[in-house]
C-alpha cells in the first residue's frame, strides 16, 4: 500500500512537473504536508523545488478550486488537483463564469476518501503526534504506541461518507485510475433523521448549534459556490444583517447562506469540514439538495455544465411545496 | 493553603459556584470544546488541553449592546444601556495558564491604556479565575516558546491541578484566598505540600529572541508573497485566539428606537479596513494576514513589550489552510537548529 | 432625512368614516422626516391636488406620501400633482387607506392604528426614494411587418396608409399566403383571388410599402421604437429591373419539382412564380433543384429570356434597418398528417388534406379546376369529409379547436355540390361550430339545399377495399358502427403554427404557448400586442381564425402600431432594474430568467493591484426593462435591485410595518 | 444581549396565557400589483372583511420576493409572512411566479427544516378577481397563526414594537 | 456609566452650509455652547442611530466658541445619511479623538497649508486658529486644490476672509480647465513645485486624498524641507477612537490615538500601509 502510494506520487508529481517545467501552466494549485502528519494544506507551486513539497495523501482536505479566481489575476494559466468533489466545485465556477476554463488544466486525482484529524485524535488522544497510520484497502491501522486497526469507512471525514462522486468530472487528465462511483452511500442519512423530529426539537437542535456559531464566515470564504463579490453579510446599504452574534442573526445567515447555494451547491463538504466549532452545516445544503430532486427532478451541480441550474428553469406544472 | 476536592464532588462544587453568580467553564460541544455557562447537563471537560474557543468572551463576549436610542421627529435621546451579567459575581474556572497570560495581555490594552475600558474592566473585577495547570501539552501546545509555564498561572485568584482523583486549589490573591474560604465547605485540606506536576515543555523549537526587532525591517519581504496565498479571508484565528480583542461598533434598530451594539470583528475581513471613501490600506489577504503576524510578534511587542501570542496552539488547529503562528514564526526564520 | 409631507384623505366617509384621521395625522407627524402632514376631504379633486401642490412648495417637501385610495386608482394622479409643483413624480408614495383597510376593517379601533401602519411604512419608504426618470426614446417612422398574408397585408396598408413607411417581409417568392391557396371563402362563396388580388397589387403599388419577398428576418436585437432587424432577400437569380413577368423562362425550364403552392399535389418548374397572380410578378430560381445549380449545365432559360434578366451570380442581400414597430402574421401551417396513418393519409392518393382537395377546385391548380380522384382521373361518386383531424385531439395533436374546419368543410361540400351535383357528399363531425356572421344559415344550406349529410360521431380508420376507399366510423348519435365506401376522404386538418415560429419567437422575445402559437399581451385586453413593447400580432399565427378575423385583427394591430409610430418620444418605464457593476460578479444568472432579454453581459473595468482589469457584468438595458424584478430574486449579493422597489425600500416597509404591533 | 455564554433578552414562547386570547398576530403579506394587490382592492371594493393585523406591502410582480425580506419580517415580531401572486400562467410579467414557485418552495421547506411551523410562512395565487379569495386568505392566515400563538423562535431578542 | 468612552453627548445641528455638490458643513452645538474642547486636528465621532458612527476631523477652530464645524463628504453610509438631515436634527457626538497639530512648535514658523478637496477640513481648524493668533505666525500661505471650482469647500473663505488677513496668501488651483475660472490650472503637487516656497523657517502642513499626498510629500522633498518640517494629517477607518479597536494601526501605531497628526519623519518609520 505505501509502495503504492509513493508510486502514485510519482505518478502525479512526473505527470505535472511535465507542465508546469514546460511553462503550459505557470502555477501549480496542489497540497504539502503541513505540521503533522494528519495535516496537509494548499500548495502554491511554480518550480521543481516546490514540486518537491507536493504530496497526495488521505489529508490533502482542502478543496483548491476556490483559489482560481484570485490567481487567476495573476497566472494565465493554472494546473490544479481536484478531487471528484474538487472537480465539480471547478465546474460549477466555469458555469457561474468565474473562471474561464480555458486557462485551467485540471489534473483529476479520484479519491478513496479522506481521513478526519478530529476522529483520529479522539482514537488516539493527546498522543496523537507519538502515532502513524497504516492505510489498508479499507482499514486504517494506528501504528507506534497503538496497534489499532478501524475500518477506514468509520475514520472518512463526514463530507466523504456521503460522497457519491469521488472520480473527478471533467477534468483535462485524470492521474490515476478511478475509484467507481459509490451511489450506495446515503447523502440524506441526517437530513431525514432532522426532518422527522417534531418542529420545537428541531428548532432547539439548530438553536444549539447556532449560538455557537463565531461568525467567522469560514464556512463561506471555504465555500466554492460563495463567489460573489460582496456577501450580502458585509452589505451596509441595504443592512441585511447585523453583526451582533444574536441567535436570529445566526439563524439568518446561515439559512442564507445555504440558500444561496441552492442549486450551486456540489457537495464539497468544505463549509463543514472547516467550521472551528463543528456546526452540521452540510445538513442545510444537503436538504435543499434533496428538496430540489425531489420536487424538481435529480440535480447534482457541477456534474453536467449543460444542464440548467433548478431555479433558473421551471415548467408550467412545477409541483409547489405550499398550498396554491 | 493548598485544599483540594476530589473529582466525584465536583459537580457540587459546579452547583454552588453556579449558585453564586455566572460559573464559566470548559464544557464539551461534539468534539469541540468551549466556555459556557454551566447548568446542569452541560458536560464539563477539565482534561482538554485549550478549548477549542479561548475563554476572552468571559471579558470581552463576541457582542454586547451599550446604549439605546430614541428618536422622534427631530429629537433624538440616548441612555446607557443595562450592564449585562454583572449584577452578580462570575467564577471562571478552568483557564489555562496560557488563556490567563492572554488575558492580561488584554489588560494592557483595555485596562492599562487610557482610557479604560469600563465594559471590560468592570468584567474583569467581578470576575474570580481559577487557573488549571496543565499536566500534559496538546500537540499544537507551544507556550513555553513565550515563556509560559504551563503549571502555573501567575494572573490568577486561584490555582488548581489535577493530581490523580484530586483536584488541588490554592489561592494567589485575596480575592482568590476569599473564593476558597466561601466554598471551603466542600473543600478538604491538602495533607502534605502539593504542586502540580511537572510537565515537558512545548515550544516547537521556536527561538523567539530578537524577533520583533527582526521584524522591523521585513515589512516587504518577499516571504510574506508566499506565507499569505492560500489564506481563506476568514476570520476563525482571530476569532479563537486568545489575544485578539478587535471590536466593531454597530447600530440596531429602527428610525425611532434601538440600541448600539459593539461585536467583535477581524482583521483578517475585507472591510475591516475599508474607509467610507472607498480607500483600503489592507486592500488584500497578504496586507491582512500580514498584519495579523506583526501585530502578534512586532507591533504589540513594540507598543508594549510583550509579545502577543501566548502559544496555545489554537489557530495549528483550527486554521482550515495550515497558516499557523508556528510554521509563519518559522517562515519567517525564528526557529533553533539546536532541536 | 429629506423633508416629508404626508396627507390623508378622508375619501368622504369612505375613508374618514372608519379611521380617525386625527390620529393618523398626529401619528404622521411624530415620524421621522415628517415636517407636515395634514388632512383633506377629497384629496384627489383639483382643490386637493392643489393643497398638495401648494404645501409641497410651503413646507420645501421633498418627499410626499397621501393616505388615500388604492395607489392603482390614483398613483397616476398624485405623481402627476407633485410633478406639476416641481417634484419628481417617483418621490411619491401610497398608503392604501381605503380598499386595504377603511373598506374591509369596520372597528375603527382596529382600522385606525392600521392606518397609521401602512403610512408609516410609505413615510419608511418614502424617505428612501429617489428620483427616477423614464428614458424618453426616439421612435424610428418605420414599421416592420413580418407575414405577406392577407393580414400582414391588411396591416402593411394600414399602416402605409397612415403615412408611415412599411418594410413587409414574405418568405415566399410572392405574397398571398393562404388565402391565395383558397378557391373560395365562406360564407359569401366570394372568389378569394378576385378579393385578394387588388389587394396584394394594391401592396406592390403602394408608394409607402416596400415590399421584401423571398425573405427572411435573422435578427432583431433593440426595443420599441429602435429595433434593429437584419432582414436576408434571399437571391431570386433574376434581375428584377430587367424582368418582364413574361413567363417564357419557366415554360422552358426543362426542371419540375413538387409545387408547394398546390401542396405538392401538382409540379411546378425550377424558375417559377408560385401562382399567376403572384405578386411581384417575378419568378425565382430554386437552386436546390436549379440543373444549373445542382450540375453546373442547363442554363436554358439564361438563353430564352429575352430581358437578359436571368443572374446566377446574384447573391443574397442582407439588409440592416431599424423599426420602430414589428407586427407579425406569420399565419399558420396545414397540420402534418402523417401521424394518422388510420386514414390512410399519404399511403392513399384519394385521402387528401382540405387544402389539397381546395386546390382541386381551382382553375390553375393541379388539375386544372377538375374534380377528380388522383388515382385514376376519374369524377368521385362519393366523397366523406372527416372534421377535427389533429384538432381537438388530447392523445395526439393540438388540444384546441382549430376554428375554421367545421365551415371551410361546408364550404367544400357546397362547392363540390355545385361542380358535381350527383356527388354525395358525406362529414363527419364531433361538434358543429358555427359561430360567426351568416355562418350558422350557410351551414344549414349545406345540408338543406345541397343535400350534405353531416353524421356527428368519428372515423376510426379509413382503408381501400377494390377501386374505393371504406370509411369505418361509429355514429354517435346513434352508437351504431357505420361503414362507407367513398372515392375521396378529405381531412380537415388542423392549423396549427409554422414550424418556424418558436425560432422567430426567440428572435424577437416573444411569447408562446405551449402550441408555439404566439401570445398575445392579454387575452382580453391587449390581444393585439405581446409581452415585448412594440411588436404586435395579427391574424393565425396568435391561434386560428377566418379571414375576417384575421382582418380585423392586422386593423386592430396596425392601429396600435401606428399610435406607438405617431409618437414622437416613447416614455420607457422609470422604476427598472439597475446591476451595481463594481457589486455584480456576472454570473449572469439574472440574464437567464429575464423574462425581456433585457439584461445582457458587459464589460467592466477594474483596478487590481495597479493593473486594469476587465471583468464581466450583468447590466440592464432600461429600454428594454419592464420592472418586475425577477431579476433581483436570482442575484445573491444584491448587485441587481428594482428602481422604485429597492431592498432597502423594502426592508424599510417590512421594519416600518412591523414597528407596530 | 446575548452571547454563546449565557442567554438573556428571552423570548416570548408559545402557549396558553391568559394574554393569548386577546393577542392578534401579526402579518405581513407581499403582494404582486397585478392580481393579489388588486384582489385586495376588490376585496375592499366589495368590502368584505377581513382581520386588521394583516398589512401588505405592493411589489410589482412576486419575483421581486426575496428571502431575506421574509426572514426580517420574522425577526421584526411577525407572526406570519404571506407572499402572494398571480396564478402560474397569468403572471404580468410572464414567467416571474414560475421562478417564484421554485425558489419559495424551497426556502419554506428550508424554514420548517430548521424548525419554525410551516403555516407561519404560506404562498398563494390570488387573481384580481379573487377579492373573496384574498379576504379568505387573510381570514385563515390569521386564524392559523393565531392557533399557532406568537411566533419567539425567530424573533430578534431586541426588537421593540410600538402601540 | 459603562462604556462611558464610547457614549455620545446628543447635540444639535444649527446650520447646514451646503459647499459643493457633494459636501456639507454641519454647525452643531451642544447643551451649553460647544460640546467639549478641543485642539486642532482632533476628531469627533459623528453618529445618527440606526445608521452608524463614523469619524470627522473638526474643522473649526478651537478659537471659535459659537459652534463646532464638520465638513463632511457624501461617501457611506453614515455620511450619506448626514447629506439628508435638515437643522435642527439632533445627533452623536464624541471625542475629541487623537492629537492635534503641533501648535505650540509652529509658532514663529511660516507656515505652508497645502490641501486638495475636502482634505482642507482638518487644516482649516489649524488656519483659523493661526489666524485668530495671527501675531504669532509668520507668513501663511495657503495652496489649495479640487477637481473643478465647484469642487472648492469654504469658498467664502478662501477667495475674500484669508486673503485679507495680513501676510496670508491664498494659492486656488483646479485640476482642468473650467469656463469662467481664471486661477491656476493644475495639480496642487505641481502647483506646489511652481510656487517653490524655500524651507527656510517653513512647516508644511498636509492633508488630501492619498494619492495628492503622495505627490505633495514628493514635491517637498524636492524642494528641500526636511522631514521634520512636513506634517500630515491622515485617514483611516475608525471605531473606537481610542485605540483599542485595531483596525487604524500603522505598524504599532493607531491613527486614532497616536495621530491622526504625523511629521514626515514620523511616518518614514512606519510601514507603508496607509
Amino acid at each position: 500500500m505505501a509502495e503504492r502510494r509513493i508510486n502514485n506520487m510519482e505518478k502525479i508529481r512526473t505527470a505535472v512537473a511535465q507542465d508546469l517545467l514546460s511553462g503550459r501552466i505557470d502555477l501549480l494549485l496542489g497540497w504539502e504536508k503541513g505540521l503533522y502528519w494528519w495535516q496537509s494544506r494548499p500548495l502554491f507551486a511554480r518550480n521543481s523545488e516546490d514540486l518537491q513539497r507536493l504530496t497526495w495523501d488521505s489529508f490533502c482536505v482542502a478543496n483548491l478550486s476556490g483559489y482560481l479566481q484570485e490567481e487567476l489575476k495573476e497566472n494565465k494559466k493554472i494546473g490544479i488537483l481536484l478531487k471528484g468533489c474538487d472537480s465539480r466545485a471547478l465546474n460549477r465556477l466555469v458555469q457561474d463564469q468565474m473562471v474561464d476554463r480555458e486557462r485551467v488544466v485540471a489534473y483529476g486525482l479520484p479519491c478513496p476518501g479522506l481521513l478526519d484529524p478530529r476522529l483520529l485524535k479522539q482514537e488516539a488522544g493527546l498522543e496523537l503526534t507519538a502515532l502513524g497510520i497504516e492505510e489498508g484497502e479499507d482499514r486504517v491501522t494506528l501504528t507506534g504506541t497503538k496497534g489499532k486497526s478501524i475500518a477506514r469507512e468509520e475514520l472518512l471525514l463526514e463530507k466523504c461518507r456521503r460522497c457519491h462522486h469521488p472520480d473527478p468530472v471533467g477534468c483535462d487528465q485524470l492521474l490515476l485510475p478511478p475509484v467507481g462511483s459509490r451511489e450506495d452511500r446515503s447523502r440524506f442519512h441526517q437530513v431525514t433523521r432532522l426532518e422527522e423530529i417534531p418542529a420545537e426539537e428541531r428548532f432547539a437542535y439548530w438553536s444549539s448549534q447556532f449560538e455557537r456559531c463565531l461568525r467567522c464566515y469560514a464556512c463561506r470564504e471555504a465555500c466554492p459556490c460563495c463567489s460573489c463579490r460582496e456577501c450580502f453579510v458585509e452589505q451596509e446599504e441595504p443592512r441585511w444583517l447585523g453583526k451582533a452574534h444574536e441567535n436570529s442573526e445566526n439563524f439568518i445567515y446561515h439559512l442564507t447562506r445555504a440558500f444561496h447555494s441552492a442549486g450551486r451547491c456540489v457537495e464539497c463538504g468544505e463549509c463543514q469540514r472547516v467550521c472551528p466549532v463543528e456546526l452540521p452545516l452540510m445538513e442545510l445544503s444537503s436538504k435543499i439538495i434533496k428538496d430540489i430532486n425531489e420536487l424538481y427532478g435529480e440535480y447534482q451541480a457541477g456534474l453536467d455544465t449543460e444542464q440548467d441550474p433548478p431555479l433558473l428553469t421551471y415548467q408550467p406544472d412545477d409541483p409547489a411545496a405550499f398550498v396554491e | 493553603m493548598t485544599k483540594y476536592i476530589t473529582s466525584e464532588r465536583l459537580p457540587e462544587l459546579w452547583a454552588r459556584l453556579a449558585d453564586r453568580g455566572p460559573l464559566y467553564l470548559p464544557v464539551n460541544e461534539g468534539t469541540a470544546v468551549a466556555f459556557r455557562a454551566w447548568e446542569e447537563g452541560k458536560e464539563v471537560n477539565l482534561e482538554a488541553v485549550n478549548s477549542t474557543v479561548s475563554p476572552k468572551e468571559i471579558f470581552l463576549p463576541a457582542w454586547e449592546t451599550y446604549l439605546k436610542f430614541e428618536r422622534a421627529g427631530k429629537k433624538l435621546a440616548l441612555a446607557p444601556a443595562d450592564a449585562n451579567g454583572l449584577a452578580r459575581p462570575v467564577t471562571a474556572f478552568g483557564l489555562r495558564p496560557c488563556d490567563l497570560r492572554a488575558i492580561e495581555l488584554l489588560d494592557l490594552v483595555f485596562v492599562e491604556q487610557d482610557p479604560p475600558d469600563e465594559l471590560y474592566t468592570r468584567r474583569r473585577k467581578n470576575t474570580t479565575i481559577v487557573a488549571l495547570a496543565c499536566s500534559q501539552p496538546d500537540p499544537f501546545c507551544f507556550c513555553t516558546a513565550f515563556g509560559i509555564e504551563p503549571t502555573d498561572a501567575p494572573g490568577a485568584d486561584v490555582l488548581a491541578w489535577k493530581t490523580g482523583n484530586r483536584l488541588f486549589m490554592e489561592a494567589r490573591t485575596p480575592r482568590g484566598e476569599d473564593w476558597l474560604e466561601e466554598n471551603s465547605r466542600l473543600l478538604q485540606e491538602a495533607e502534605g505540600v502539593e504542586k502540580p506536576p511537572p510537565v515537558e515543555s512545548a515550544d516547537f523549537g521556536l527561538a523567539l529572541e530578537g524577533l520583533p526587532e527582526n521584524l522591523k525591517g521585513r515589512f516587504e519581504d518577499p516571504i510574506w508573497d508566499q506565507i499569505y496565498r492560500s489564506c481563506l479571508g476568514c476570520g476563525i484565528c482571530t476569532y479563537i485566539c486568545p489575544t485578539c480583542y478587535c471590536f466593531d461598533i454597530q447600530d440596531y434598530g429602527h428610525q425611532e428606537q434601538g440600541e448600539r451594539f459593539r461585536c467583535w470583528d477581524s482583521c483578517q475581513f475585507s472591510h475591516y479596513t475599508l474607509t467610507a471613501g472607498g480607500n483600503n490600506p489592507r486592500p488584500t489577504r497578504k496586507e491582512r494576514v500580514r498584519n495579523r503576524f506583526l501585530h502578534k510578534l512586532q507591533f504589540y511587542p513594540e507598543r508594549y513589550e510583550e509579545f502577543g501570542c501566548v502559544g496555545c496552539g489554537r489557530c495549528l488547529r483550527s486554521c482550515p489552510v495550515g497558516i499557523d503562528m508556528v510554521s509563519v514564526i518559522r517562515a519567517l526564520g525564528g526557529e533553533t537548529v539546536a532541536r | 432625512m429629506p423633508r416629508i409631507g404626508v396627507f390623508i384623505c378622508w375619501c368622504g366617509t369612505n375613508i374618514a368614516g372608519t379611521v380617525e384621521i386625527e390620529q393618523v395625522v398626529n401619528a404622521a407627524r411624530s415620524f421621522p422626516g415628517v415636517v407636515y402632514a395634514g388632512d383633506y376631504r377629497y384629496l384627489c379633486s383639483e382643490v386637493g391636488q392643489k393643497l398638495i401642490k401648494d404645501t409641497i412648495k410651503k413646507e420645501n417637501l421633498e418627499r410626499v406620501v397621501v393616505g388615500t385610495c388604492s395607489p392603482r386608482m390614483h398613483e397616476v394622479t398624485f405623481r402627476k400633482a407633485v410633478a406639476e409643483a416641481g417634484l419628481n413624480p417617483y418621490l411619491l408614495e401610497v398608503a392604501n387607506l381605503r380598499e386595504h383597510c377603511s373598506w374591509v376593517h369596520k372597528d375603527p379601533a382596529e382600522a385606525t392604528p392600521k392606518a397609521i401602519a401602512l403610512v408609516r411604512a410609505a413615510v419608511s419608504k418614502a424617505s428612501l426614494d429617489e428620483p427616477l426618470t423614464a428614458l424618453m426614446l426616439d421612435v424610428e417612422k418605420r414599421a416592420l411587418v413580418i407575414g405577406g398574408g392577407i393580414a400582414g397585408i391588411q396591416a402593411a396598408l394600414d399602416i402605409a396608409d397612415s403615412g408611415y413607411t412599411v418594410d413587409l417581409v414574405e418568405k415566399e417568392p410572392s405574397i398571398g399566403g393562404r388565402m391565395a391557396q383558397l378557391e373560395k371563402t365562406f360564407p359569401t362563396l366570394d372568389c378569394a383571388a378576385c378579393i385578394l388580388t387588388p389587394k396584394m397589387v394594391e401592396v406592390a403599388q403602394h408608394p409607402n410599402i416596400n415590399l421584401l419577398t423571398y425573405s427572411e428576418v435573422e435578427a432583431v436585437s433593440g426595443f420599441v421604437g429602435q429595433f434593429d432587424v437584419r432582414i436576408r432577400s434571399r437571391a431570386r437569380s433574376i434581375d428584377p429591373s430587367k424582368c418582364t413577368g413574361c413567363g417564357i423562362c419557366y415554360e422552358k425550364c426543362p426542371a419540375k419539382v413538387p409545387s408547394e403552392f398546390d401542396m405538392e399535389l401538382g409540379k411546378r418548374k425550377v424558375i417559377y412564380v408560385p401562382f399567376p397572380q403572384a405578386v411581384p410578378n417575378i419568378p425565382v430560381i430554386d437552386r436546390e433543384n436549379c440543373l444549373y445549380f445542382k450540375r453546373g449545365r442547363c442554363r436554358i432559360c439564361e438563353k430564352e429570356c429575352p430581358a437578359e434578366a436571368i443572374d446566377f451570380e446574384q447573391q443574397d442581400e442582407i439588409i440592416e434597418r431599424r423599426y420602430g414597430v414589428i407586427l407579425v402574421a406569420t399565419g399558420f401551417d396545414s397540420m402534418d398528417l402523417t401521424g394518422y396513418g388510420e386514414y390512410g393519409y399519404g399511403q392513399h392518393p384519394d385521402v387528401l388534406s382540405a387544402l389539397q382537395f381546395e386546390r382541386l377546385f381551382n382553375a390553375s391548380g393541379p388539375t386544372a379546376g377538375q374534380v377528380v380522384r388522383l388515382s385514376n382521373g376519374r369524377p368521385p361518386q362519393r366523397v366523406v369529409f372527416i372534421q377535427c383531424v389533429g384538432s381537438r385531439d388530447i392523445a395526439r395533436g393540438q388540444n384546441y379547436c382549430s376554428k375554421i374546419c367545421c365551415m371551410f368543410t361546408s364550404k367544400q361540400a357546397i362547392l363540390l355540390k355545385e361542380k358535381l351535383p350527383e356527388t354525395e357528399a358525406y362529414i363527419f363531425y364531433i361538434d358543429l361550430r358555427t359561430a360567426g356572421k351568416g355562418y350558422e344559415e350557410f351551414q344549414r344550406r349545406a345540408a338543406e339545399e345541397y343535400g350534405v349529410i353531416y353524421l356527428r360521431g368519428s372515423v376510426g380508420k379509413v382503408f381501400p377495399e377494390g377501386e374505393r376507399l371504406l370509411v369505418r366510423g361509429v355514429d354517435s348519435l346513434s352508437g351504431r358502427p357505420l361503414e362507407i365506401e367513398a372515392d375521396l376522404v378529405v381531412l380537415a386538418a388542423a392549423s396549427v403554427p409554422r414550424r418556424d415560429a418558436p425560432e422567430l419567437a426567440r428572435l424577437m422575445s416573444i411569447n408562446s404557448d405551449r402550441y408555439n402559437f404566439f401570445d398575445e399581451a392579454h387575452p382580453k385586453l391587449r390581444p393585439v400586442e405581446t409581452h415585448t413593447a412594440g411588436i404586435f400580432i395579427a391574424g393565425a399565427c396568435q391561434a386560428p381564425k377566418d379571414i375576417p378575423e384575421a382582418v380585423a385583427q392586422a386593423g386592430a394591430a396596425a392601429a396600435k402600431a401606428v399610435t406607438l409610430l405617431s409618437k414622437e418620444k416613447l416614455q420607457s418605464e422609470a422604476c427598472v432594474a439597475k446591476v451595481d457593476p463594481a457589486r455584480c460578479s456576472g454570473c449572469l444568472h439574472c440574464e437567464a430568467v429575464c423574462p425581456y432579454g433585457a439584461i445582457a453581459a458587459t464589460e467592466t473595468e477594474e483596478r487590481v493591484r495597479g493593473e486594469l482589469l476587465t471583468r464581466t457584468v450583468a447590466e440592464v438595458n432600461p429600454a428594454l426593462c419592464q420592472g418586475c424584478g425577477c431579476c433581483t430574486m436570482t442575484c445573491r449579493s444584491g448587485s441587481v435591485t428594482l428602481q422604485g422597489y429597492t431592498d432597502e425600500q423594502m426592508l424599510a416597509e417590512v421594519d416600518a410595518l412591523c414597528l407596530q404591533r | 444581549m446575548s452571547t454563546a455564554l449565557g442567554k438573556t433578552g428571552e423570548v416570548p414562547v408559545n402557549g396558553a396565557s391568559p394574554e393569548k386570547e386577546r393577542w392578534t398576530p401579526l402579518i405581513v403579506a407581499f403582494c404582486c400589483n397585478w392580481c393579489s394587490y388588486a384582489g385586495g382592492d376588490l376585496a375592499g371594493t366589495s368590502r368584505m372583511d377581513y382581520p386588521a393585523n394583516v398589512k401588505v406591502i405592493r411589489m410589482p410582480c412576486s419575483s421581486r420576493i426575496n428571502p431575506l425580506f421574509i426572514l426580517r419580517a420574522f425577526q421584526r415580531g411577525a407572526d406570519g409572512v404571506l407572499v402572494a401572486g398571480c396564478h402560474p400562467g397569468d403572471c404580468h410579467y410572464t414567467s416571474g411566479n414560475y421562478y417564484v414557485r421554485r425558489n419559495l418552495s424551497l426556502f419554506r421547506r428550508l424554514l420548517e427544516f430548521s424548525g419554525i411551523e410551516p403555516e407561519r410562512f404560506q404562498v398563494s395565487w390570488i387573481s384580481a378577481s379573487e377579492g373573496d379569495k384574498f379576504a379568505g386568505v387573510m381570514q385563515s392566515l390569521t386564524e392559523e397563526i393565531k392557533a399557532l400563538g406568537p411566533n419567539g423562535k425567530w424573533r430578534d431578542s431586541r426588537w421593540q414594537s410600538v402601540e | 456609566m459603562p462604556g462611558s468612552f464610547l457614549m455620545p453627548l446628543v447635540v444639535t445641528v444649527k446650520e447646514i452650509v451646503t459647499e459643493t455638490p457633494d459636501t456639507k458643513t454641519l454647525r452643531v452645538v451642544g447643551e451649553k455652547g460647544l460640546p467639549f474642547e478641543f485642539q486642532p486636528g482632533q476628531c469627533a465621532m459623528i453618529s445618527l442611530p440606526p445608521v452608524g458612527e463614523a469619524i470627522f476631523s473638526i474643522t473649526s477652530s478651537p478659537t471659535d466658541r459659537e459652534f463646532m464645524e464638520f465638513s463632511i463628504k457624501e461617501a457611506g453610509t453614515v455620511t450619506r445619511a448626514l447629506h439628508r438631515i435638515t437643522p435642527g436634527q439632533q445627533l452623536g457626538l464624541r471625542g475629541p479623538y487623537g492629537n492635534s497639530f503641533p501648535v505650540e512648535s509652529l509658532r514663529g514658523k511660516d507656515l505652508l497649508f497645502i490641501g486638495g478637496g475636502i482634505g482642507l477640513a482638518p487644516l482649516r481648524s489649524l488656519i483659523n486658529y493661526c489666524l485668530e493668533k495671527r501675531a504669532e505666525y509668520g507668513q501663511i500661505d495657503i495652496i489649495y486644490g479640487a477637481r473643478s471650482p465647484g469642487d472648492l469647500i469654504r469658498k467664502e473663505e478662501i477667495n475674500r476672509i484669508w486673503p485679507s488677513v495680513p501676510d496670508t496668501r491664498v494659492h486656488l488651483t483646479v485640476d482642468a480647465k473650467f469656463e469662467g475660472w481664471e486661477g491656476h490650472v493644475g495639480f496642487v503637487p505641481s502647483y506646489l513645485t511652481e510656487l517653490a516656497f524655500p524651507p527656510e523657517n517653513r512647516m508644511a502642513i498636509t492633508c488630501g486624498p492619498p494619492v495628492m499626498i503622495k505627490f505633495v510629500l514628493q514635491a517637498l522633498e524636492e524642494l528641500k524641507f526636511s522631514p521634520e518640517q512636513v506634517i500630515t494629517t491622515l485617514e483611516m477607518r475608525m471605531k473606537c477612537g481610542v485605540g483599542k479597536c485595531g483596525r487604524c494601526n500603522i505598524g504599532s501605531l493607531y491613527v486614532c490615538k497616536d495621530g491622526p497628526v504625523f511629521t514626515r519623519a514620523q511616518l518614514d518609520a512606519l510601514p507603508d500601509e496607509y
